[in-house]
């Protein structure tokens, strides 16, 4: 086991290393630098003494290799669009904000996804089904600004109840994490639907009812949890979405998050600041697969020996 | 009891004709499942909306009277009415028209994109899965890359490397990364079969990887990847508008409903009926192909018919 | 100048007793170092936070600079050399005088190529400029000096005219070193991090999210600022803004569309205050590129342009007709630069008219001129804008049909990101593009310089020696009437030309809440382009 | 010409099983089997018979060992080589319901092999595939169906169908008859047996139905946790068999007469079987074993030859071929 | 002796796209305590769906039970059973043994907790007790290191292991009728054995009455007291095992004795087999269902369905050639010169 997590970490660093690779040479073939989002006419002079403060104005090859040396050294730079902010520390701020935001959406959507979900499967072809199956398609079709507008309309300007957007105090989060919600609810309805009723043809549903359970324990015990192992694999992504798939609802929610924070970093050609949230998605995103993959461990004792072997 | 002629019993001994002529009426899988479908009422209607939807597509810019691409001073931003069955846009241009136009490109784009995806989804991921060992580490650790590098980056890097511009290039952008997700989909649910007999029978036959890949592993995992398709649909719908925005996508005057719809964003406290049209236009294809796929889930699915 | 005691606001009674304005930034700041700032959200926090020289206000529909930390200021005869006087109560929001040397430090920081100020452009009128800021000089040859502890002189390599008013920028607000040494790296990242000299300071800077400016109790003119605190939240999408701005959680409002501009202006608990412009949104031509290197090709797709109609379909009315170079916004000493020059474009349209030909026939004689036959539907024209968002794309269609009806011309639209776009631009590789262009401070010159010779930003490839000469003569000429003189021929040479055709104005449309009011300049009325007028002078009553 | 048709070495085919053990499926496993023989093989479940019979068709590559067919080893084949070899040596799943692919119809399954070895046009795949159906007794019409419209001893004869499309002259026969109740069972031996008559197949045939292995096979094979016990000549094993092990198994075989319930004396094993991973040193089956002494614990025995072509491997079977028990 | 079960005109049809699948056709028998009674028959014919129906898991809408059909356990309806009483029915007084060992078992779930679910529901233990009496079952079913493998996963057993702890959930609360689904057919000869020793001590013990589907008739001949022959969804021939396996009425049956090779059959010589296949269960079936594929058949079975008639005794059989003017024809045991018993 121990082995296994040795060999997925050495991946993992590999990984990182060509995803950051692969980013810095990207972003740098694309045409504009930090001083172009000004889009305003600057002394050549001036714009030659910026690149050079950032080491812009070297070849390509050196700043590659300082960049990679400032990465295994956990060093990611200093922001070039905000001056004096190491990029470590901006992560380190919005980051959080966003998992708090995402997370609490994540959790409170899969759960209903997976409770409306449930009852999609076992009221199959009936009208619980089909509600399910228009709330599913809603979440998937409603663009999010239309939803988190909807939302600050009715909420705060109508009813007032809640504030439009900021963020600091509880009831800020509230409606962002009911827009975000929405896209997993919609999501894990329609994909536990499908694994149940995969399940509920199994034989050993059969065996847990021949002993005289209830039809709830039956559902529950045996049903849902084996169910839930394909949800689980999607749950990787989910994570990861929610720090990067959350900048619409971010920006519409003024929520000081990650998303939003990147969106406008590569908009602005924040070279530093990109490079280091990329490896940071990355490096969430592949932690995120070992650790969802040893939570199907946990869940399917079948993977844990052939993962063994 | 009761009397019988005699002759009844004499012994006639076993009826080798007889013996099988009472089977069921012979139908292929394909057909099978087709009839299944059929029988499926769901599963039809959506199939008649769809095909309605098509329908329009094709005639409907026609219908109104209005080119889609004409812009009209006089009547901006006009709610639905008479004149303008789904009302105009804030350059005047008939949104019954546009719909209709755009329909082509986001149809084409969200059934397209999504079956390439799962197309090379299913490849890779059955590649992977069935290789194991090295060759899905590697292979999966490329999908781990690709997903990781920023696809905003890749995108304008992409449409700076083809200058061309187009729907092909559309389709490539959207699938660059899109398949990634797909092929570890698809990777994991070929997993669970790859130690099936029959992937065994047909290795001891010497068929040749991509063989069983192709006729054994992908037709088996194809009940789940409907569901993934159906559920992409709308995704590359949306991601469409996204391309065309930064240029990759459908030039104008061209649109399609993604486009519509962001469109309308800026406005839709005050003109609706802009965002409703393409919105409904991309619910109501997204519901025709779950609803469809579900039936076909369940028509194509041979465990169902127990 | 002075104190605010002459307030023109007396009829709306009272002031509350609680002091405070909600509003909003569209984006984070980026710094507070007025070296390394180069976003307008930044300096819209320093406006009021920091004190300059002098403070560009508005008094009775009048560009006036008031005084800020100089008290008063003198300009040597040839007017090269500026003297400025600094009040000797002025004082930093932890107590310490501000000085002339600070001021000097400031300037030689920003000018020091170490610092890698990307915000320098107001400072290269100052002598030695060029050779500080390549390193050939030491930063303290910079033609800034201390004369004493409140007399700060500087010294500039040509005389101009308008240099006084470019003081007003933030880059020559004062720094304190020994803040800037004790923070290094971080100085102005964030609220603590940072001194101020202004009506209010930081006390809160939540990034990304949220900003709280409080009274400075220290600044020279704290008794005229009524404001206690002033609540900035960050607010990047316009209908979350529209939304808080009808839920009361701000109080202001920029619009964005013509339909927040028709709702509220029908809302008398608003008050409407229209700011029209020193940016100008205009088209240009690559005069190297084959097809428009014809004049008659250039002349058809500027005059095909109806700019009225181009401000209702594309702007949504939000912006005005631009006929000319120059934005109305500018004036020459105090005459307005376009009333003096007419509208070149409109003479141009009628001209044509009078002549009998359409835009389609000049194109057509352009065609052939070219040899490229006299069928427009043939004519292979791309038109590249530099933005991707729906406004982009709804405007590109737009043109298509203008210039389809028009013309007759199939135009090609093509999107991209400002990076690619100005890439290609530096590369010839473009037909007509599609640009705005913003002034930094109140002198023609600022905008007509974009179109000399060696400049370049606007890669027209176009250069016409008499009309560098002219903008050259204009911005150093210090007769007003000369400047204006030299100003208009320079723009006519522009227009006949024909490489750039400006299409609209920028507006702001801000609204208010009826509570909110301005002691000089009250909301609700028409206001002047250059001022950045801040908090200071704003106080809420009736809330 | 050599009448072996496959050697078997000292085949060993280890799984790892986590922690660092290896789990011995097979160990050291000698056989040879002759052409149109029948090889029995009988055993426990999870005794390693299935991985015996895979390995040595080379869907398993064997840990250690060889597999000798017609005179070549098998281990080095590769690409044409090994393609031809699959030709010729087939296998045929224990579960008739698994190692059907649900989703192919009939036809397809059994050509599926053909495509591979054979280059029929379409006309002579139907037809090919149309004879081979008839030959394991079915009709023609059933190449259209799929596999979940078939009975199991339909899916089994599908499954043998399959082995013969491509001709081989060996086949693998996994259990072909666990899974199908009785009246099947006759059928598809029945088949079995008249394939061998008509074409001179050679089995290895993989049961633990003792008393289908009597009838079908010329010689058995009993395998005991990997590794092989006992092997004779069908007739013999059930009249004389020698090994502790082989005698449990033949007085647990059922006999289908109620009368003969409990006549004969039943004798029962002890304990379960010993996991794999931690096989018992020495001779495997001493746990268990009411016969074993120490030797059994230091000693792997040697399966020799006790009587004429009678092979064993216990401690305790002297030439007499009884246990000599001890004090 | 005491009745447990009647199971009266038991019809099961399962709606498919082809039509309705007729699988139990009028199925009726009886069942006492302590009584053993063993279906057997062909694959397909309808055993496990009518061992699923006494146990009311068939699952409408796709499968549906005729109203005519009448289940009473102890006198009690179990069609009308409430569903707190068909919780107490099923696991408590009647237990089942499902047919795959390899699916049955929840593979998510330690064997441990499977089978104590029913112990804490049904006999009300509390967590330790239901956990000792757990692997108290598992040493019933003869698990070795049942401690230990009372916390493994099904997949970490072998075939035969979870089929016992199939068994061990079925028996767990000493259910007073046993439903054993080809409880051998996945394991080898001497674990098979183990396992019907276990059942035949069970039934001693407890006067448990045990209604075995197998199609391993040498499994029946050892072990029921009563056989029950089943050909497309009806009972055909019926008796003790003794009533069966000497006097075999119906040709179905002989041909299912006499595909069994025995130890006395020639070497590779040829098994009975019988031709064919079953009829397809979504016809409706107006004569007798064996009548294309038995050797004697006659004109008349091609054209009624055969009653049952009485031969002796419990001995039952549906065939016209119990008919008095049907021609006596030679069983299987003439045939094959077999002494006939007693
Ligand atoms: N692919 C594999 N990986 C790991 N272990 C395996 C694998 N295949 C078989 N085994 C193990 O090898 C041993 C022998 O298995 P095998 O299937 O050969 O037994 P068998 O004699 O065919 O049993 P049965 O009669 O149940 O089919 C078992 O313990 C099994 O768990
Ligand atoms: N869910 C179902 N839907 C349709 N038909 C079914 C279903 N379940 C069983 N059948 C049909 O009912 C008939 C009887 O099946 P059953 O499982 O009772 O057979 P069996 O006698 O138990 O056979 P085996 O010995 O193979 O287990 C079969 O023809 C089968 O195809
Ligand atoms: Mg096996
Ligand atoms: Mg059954």
């Amino acid at each position: 086991m121990a082995k296994y997590v040795v060999k997925r970490i050495c991946y993992m660093l590999l990984t990182l290393f060509t995803v950051a690779s692969i980013t810095f040479f990207l972003m740098r073939s694309i045409p504009g630098d930090p001083l172009a989002s000004m889009a305003k006419t600057l002394p050549e002079q001036t714009k030659e003494n910026f690149y050079a403060k950032y080491g812009l104005d070297q070849p390509l090859y050196k700043q590659y290799f300082k960049y990679m040396e400032g990465l295994v050294h956990l060093d990611l730079g200093e922001s070039i669009l905000y001056a004096g902010r190491s990029v470590t520390s901006e992560i380190a701020r919005t980051s959080p904000v966003s998992g708090m935001v995402g997370g609490t959406a994540l959790i409170i959507g899969t759960f209903i996804g997976v409770c409306l979900g449930m009852v999609a499967a076992l009221k199959k072809n009936r009208w619980p089904d089909y509600v399910v199956m228009f709330i599913a398609i809603l979440g998937a079709t409603i663009p999010v600004f239309v939803l988190a507008s909807l939302m600050q309309y009715v909420f705060a300007v109508q009813l007032g109840w809640l504030p439009a957007s900021g963020w600091g105090k509880p009831v800020h989060m509230v409606l962002p994490v009911i827009v975000l919600g929405f896209g997993s609810v919609a999501t894990y309805a329609r994909y536990i639907k499908s694994s149940m009723l995969d399940t509920l043809g199994q034989d050993y549903v059969l065996t847990a009812r021949a002993k005289g359970l209830s039809e709830r324990a039956v559902i529950l015990k045996h049903v849902l949890r084996n169910s839930l192992l394909p949800a689980v694999t999607i749950f990787s992504s989910s994570i990861v979405g929610v720090f990067t798939g959350a900048f619409v609802t971010e920006k519409m929610f003024s929520i000081p998050g990650i998303g939003l924070y990147y969106v406008s970093s590569i908009n602005n050609n924040d070279y530093t600041m990109v490079m280091g949230t990329t490896v940071f998605y990355a490096a969430l995103f592949i932690i995120m697969q070992l650790v969802v993959d040893f939570v199907y461990m946990i869940l399917d004792p079948r993977i844990r020996i052939a993962s063994d072997r | 009891m009761q009397n019988i002629p005699i002759e009844k019993f004499q012994i006639t001994g076993l009826n080798e004709n007889s013996m099988e002529a009472a089977s069921r009426p012979q139908v292929g899988y394909l057909r099978d499942a087709w009839m299944r479908l059929r029988k499926n009422k769901v599963a039809t209607a959506s199939l008649i909306l769809l095909f309605v939807i098509v329908l329009m597509v094709m005639i409907g810019p026609k219908l109104s009277g209005y080119a889609f691409e004409q812009i009209d001073k006089t009547a901006r931003n006009a709610a639905p009415c008479a004149k303008h069955w789904f009302g105009t846009d804030k350059l005047g241009r008939d949104i019954f028209a546009r719909v209709w136009i755009s329909g082509r490109v986001s149809l084409t784009i969200g059934v397209l994109g999504a079956l390439i995806c799962a197309v090379i989804g299913c490849i890779y991921g059955g590649i992977a899965a069935y290789f194991g060992g090295a060759v899905d580490t590697v292979m999966m650790r490329i999908v781990e890359i690709l997903i990781s590098v920023p696809y905003l980056i890749v995108v304008i890097v992409f449409s700076l490397v083809l200058q061309s511009k187009g729907i092909l290039t559309l389709i490539l952008a959207m699938t660059i990364t899109g398949w990634c997700t797909m092929a570890r989909f698809v990777r994991a649910q070929m997993l669970a079969i790859k130690n099936e007999e029959y992937i065994l029978a047909a290795q001891a036959l010497g068929v040749r990887p991509w063989k069983v890949i192709l006729r054994h592993m992908i037709p088996n995992t194809l009940s789940t990847v409907i569901v993934s398709i159906t559920f992409d649909i709308p995704g590359y719908i949306f991601s469409e508008a996204f391309l065309s925005y930064i240029g990759l996508g459908i030039q104008p005057p061209n649109t399609s409903w993604g486009v519509m719809a962001s469109s309308a964003q800026s406005v839709f406290t005050f003109y609706p009926y802009q965002l409703f049209f393409p919105a409904v236009m991309i619910a109501l294809t997204m519901l025709c192909f779950t609803l469809l796929g579900d039936g076909l889930r369940d028509a194509l699915d041979p465990k169902l018919r127990k | 100048g002075g104190g605010g005691s002459d307030s023109k606001n007396a009829e709306s009674g009272e002031k509350d007793s609680e002091q405070y304005i909600n509003t909003y930034l569209y984006a984070e700041p980026t710094t507070m170092d007025p070296s390394l700032r180069s976003d307008q959200y930044s300096s819209e926090i320093l406006i009021s936070t920091m004190e300059g020289l002098i403070r560009m206000e508005q008094r009775d529909g009048e560009y006036e600079a008031e005084p800020g930390d100089a008290e008063s200021w003198e300009t040597s005869e040839d007017g090269k050399v500026w003297t400025f006087h600094l009040g000797e109560d002025r004082k930093w929001s932890d107590g310490e005088p501000v000085t002339a040397d600070q001021y000097v430090y400031s300037l030689r920081r920003s000018a020091d190529p170490a610092t890698g100020c990307p915000n320098s452009y107001f400072v290269t009128p100052i002598l030695n400029y060029d050779a500080v800021s390549t390193g050939e000089m030491a930063p303290d040859q910079l033609g800034v000096k201390a004369v004493d502890e409140h007399t700060l002189e500087i010294t500039l390599t040509n005389p101009m005219p308008s240099f006084l008013e470019s003081t007003d920028a933030s880059v020559f607000y004062p720094q304190r070193e020994d803040i800037v040494k004790e923070y290094g790296d971080q100085y102005g990242a964030d609220a603590e991090k940072f001194v101020y000299n202004g009506p209010f300071t930081i006390s809160e800077w939540v990034h990304n999210s949220s900003m709280k400016l409080v009274k400075n109790e220290q600044y020279w003119d704290s008794d005229n600022v009524d404001l206690e605190t002033v609540n900035y939240q960050i607010m990047a999408d316009a209908s979350t803004i529209a939304n808080a701005y009808d839920s009361g959680q701000i109080d202001t409002i920029d619009i964005s569309s013509e339909e927040e501009l028709q709702k509220y202006e029908a809302d008398d608990s608003n008050k409407y205050t229209k700011i029209s412009g020193g940016s100008i949104v205009f088209q240009f031509y690559n005069t190297t590129d084959k097809t428009f290197s014809n004049q008659n090709i250039r002349k058809a797709f500027t005059l095909a342009i109806d700019q009225e109609d181009m401000n209702e379909m594309g702007f949504g009315n939000l912006r005005e007709p631009l006929y000319g170079w120059i934005a109305p916004a500018f004036s020459v000493d105090g005459k307005s630069m376009r009333d003096a020059a007419g509208d070149p474009l409109k003479d141009r349209k009628a001209e044509l008219e009078k002549e009998g030909k359409t835009p389609k026939d000049v194109l057509i004689e352009g065609m052939e001129e070219l040899g490229l036959g006299s069928d427009p539907s043939k004519l292979d024209v791309t038109y590249s804008l530099a933005g991707t968002d729906d406004w982009y794309r709804t405007f590109g269609e737009y043109l298509q049909q203008v210039y389809k009806d028009e013309l007759g011309v199939n135009l090609k639209i093509d999107f991209t990101e400002w990076g690619i776009f100005s890439d290609n631009l530096a590369n010839g590789n473009y037909q007509i593009g599609f640009m705005s262009w913003g002034a930094y401070f109140n002198d023609p010159y600022d905008m007509l310089s974009i179109n000399m010779t060696d400049f370049n930003q606007i890669s027209t490839n176009w250069s016409n020696p008499e009309y560098d000469r002219l903008c050259v003569a204009g911005a150093t000429e210090m007769d007003a009437d000369k400047r204006m003189d030299d100003y208009v021929q320079a723009e006519k040479i522009l227009m006949e030309n024909d490489v750039i055709c400006p299409l609209a104005t920028s507006v702001e449309h801000k609204f208010t809440k009826s509570y909110v009011h301005d002691k000089y300049e009250e909301y609700g009325e028409e206001r002047l382009y250059f001022i950045h007028p801040g908090w200071k002078n704003v106080y809420t009553s009736g809330r | 010409m050599n009448n072996q048709l496959i050697e078997v070495k000292d085949l060993c085919k280890y799984f790892p099983a986590g922690k660092g053990n290896t789990l011995k499926a097979v160990d050291h496993v000698n056989l040879t089997i002759n052409r149109g023989e029948t090889l029995g093989l009988v055993g426990e479940s999870g005794c390693g018979k299935t991985t015996c019979g895979r390995t040595i068709l080379k869907l398993y590559q064997p840990t250690a060992g060889q597999v000798i067919f017609d005179g070549k080893d098998i281990s080095g084949l590769k690409g044409k080589e090994l393609l031809k070899f699959k030709k010729r040596a087939q296998i045929i799943f224990q579960d008739p319901y698994s190692s059907l692919d649900p989703r192919m119809t009939i036809g397809e399954i059994i050509a599926e092999g053909m495509d591979v070895h054979c280059n029929y046009n379409k006309k002579e795949r139907d037809a090919k595939v149309a004879e081979l159906l008839n030959s394991v007794g079915m009709k023609e019409d059933y190449a259209n169906r799929f596999a979940h419209e078939l009975s199991g001893g339909q899916r089994q004869r599908v499954g043998i169908a399959r082995a013969l499309a491509v001709d081989p002259d060996f086949i693998v026969c996994d259990e072909p008859i666990s899974a199908l109740d009785v009246s099947i069972q006759a059928q598809v031996v029945n088949l079995l047996i008249k394939l061998q008559r008509e074409r001179g197949l050679t089995y290895l045939f993989i049961s633990h139905d003792l008393s289908m292995v009597r009838h079908i096979s010329d010689r058995v094979g009993v395998m005991y946790l990997g590794s092989l016990v006992e092997m004779t000549g069908s007739g013999e094993i059930f009249a004389h068999p020698l090994h502790p092990y082989t005698k449990v198994l033949m007085s647990a075989i059922p006999v289908a007469d109620p009368e003969a319930n409990g006549s004969e004396e039943e004798l029962e094993i002890k304990g379960e079987v010993p996991s794999p991973v931690h096989a018992p040193s020495g001779c495997k089956f001493r746990t268990r074993c009411s016969y074993a002494t120490d030797i059994c614990a230091q000693e792997v025995p040697e399966l020799r030859e006790v009587t004429e072509g009678h092979f064993v491997a216990c401690h305790h079977c002297g030439e007499s071929g009884e246990q000599q028990k001890n004090a | 002796m005491e009745k447990i079960l009647e199971v009266n005109n038991l019809q099961v049809s399962f709606h498919t796209y082809a039509g309705d699948v007729k699988a139990v056709r009028g199925v009726s028998f009886e069942l006492e305590k302590g009584e053993t009674l063993a279906f057997v028959g062909e694959s397909g014919c309808g055993k496990t769906v009518t061992a699923k129906a006494i146990m009311r898991l068939l699952q409408p809408p796709f499968a549906e039970i005729k109203k005519e059909s009448k289940i009473m356990y102890q006198d009690k309806d179990v069609m009308k059973m409430s569903k707190k009483e068909l919780q107490a029915y099923r696991g408590n007084d009647v237990g089942m043994i499902f047919q795959d060992p390899m699916t049955s078992l929840n593979p998510t779930m330690t064997i441990g907790k499977q089978i104590m679910e029913s112990l804490m529901l049904h006999r009300k233990l509390d967590k330790k007790q239901a956990r000792e009496e757990a692997i108290e079952m598992l040493r019933v079913v003869k698990i070795s290191d049942a401690e230990k493998r009372v916390d493994d996963y099904p997949h970490q057993l072998s075939g035969g292991m979870r089929q016992r702890v199939m068994i061990a959930i079925a028996l767990s609360c000493n259910p007073a009728l046993l439903i054993a689904d080809e409880p051998t057919t996945a394991l080898d000869v001497t674990i098979q054995a183990q396992i019907m020793r276990l059942l035949g001590d069970l039934k001693k013990e407890r006067d448990t009455a045990i209604i075995l589907v197998t199609h391993d008739l040498g499994v029946v001949a050892n072990f029921a007291d009563r056989i029950q022959v089943m050909y497309a969804g009806q009972i055909i021939e019926r008796g003790t095992a003794k009533e069966i396996f000497y006097h075999a009425k119906h040709p179905y049956t002989w041909a299912l004795l006499a595909s069994v090779p025995k130890l006395d059959t020639e070497n590779k010589g040829e098994l009975y087999a019988l031709k064919g296949t079953p009829p397809d269960l979504i016809l409706e079936m107006n004569h007798c269902p064996f009548a294309d594929r038995c050797e004697y058949c006659m004109g008349i079975c091609r054209e009624t369905m055969p009653e049952e008639t009485l031969v002796d005794g419990t001995h039952r059989v549906s065939c016209w050639l119990q008919h008095p003017s049907a021609p006596r024809v030679q069983s299987y045991y003439e045939k094959c010169g077999v002494r006939e018993h007693e």
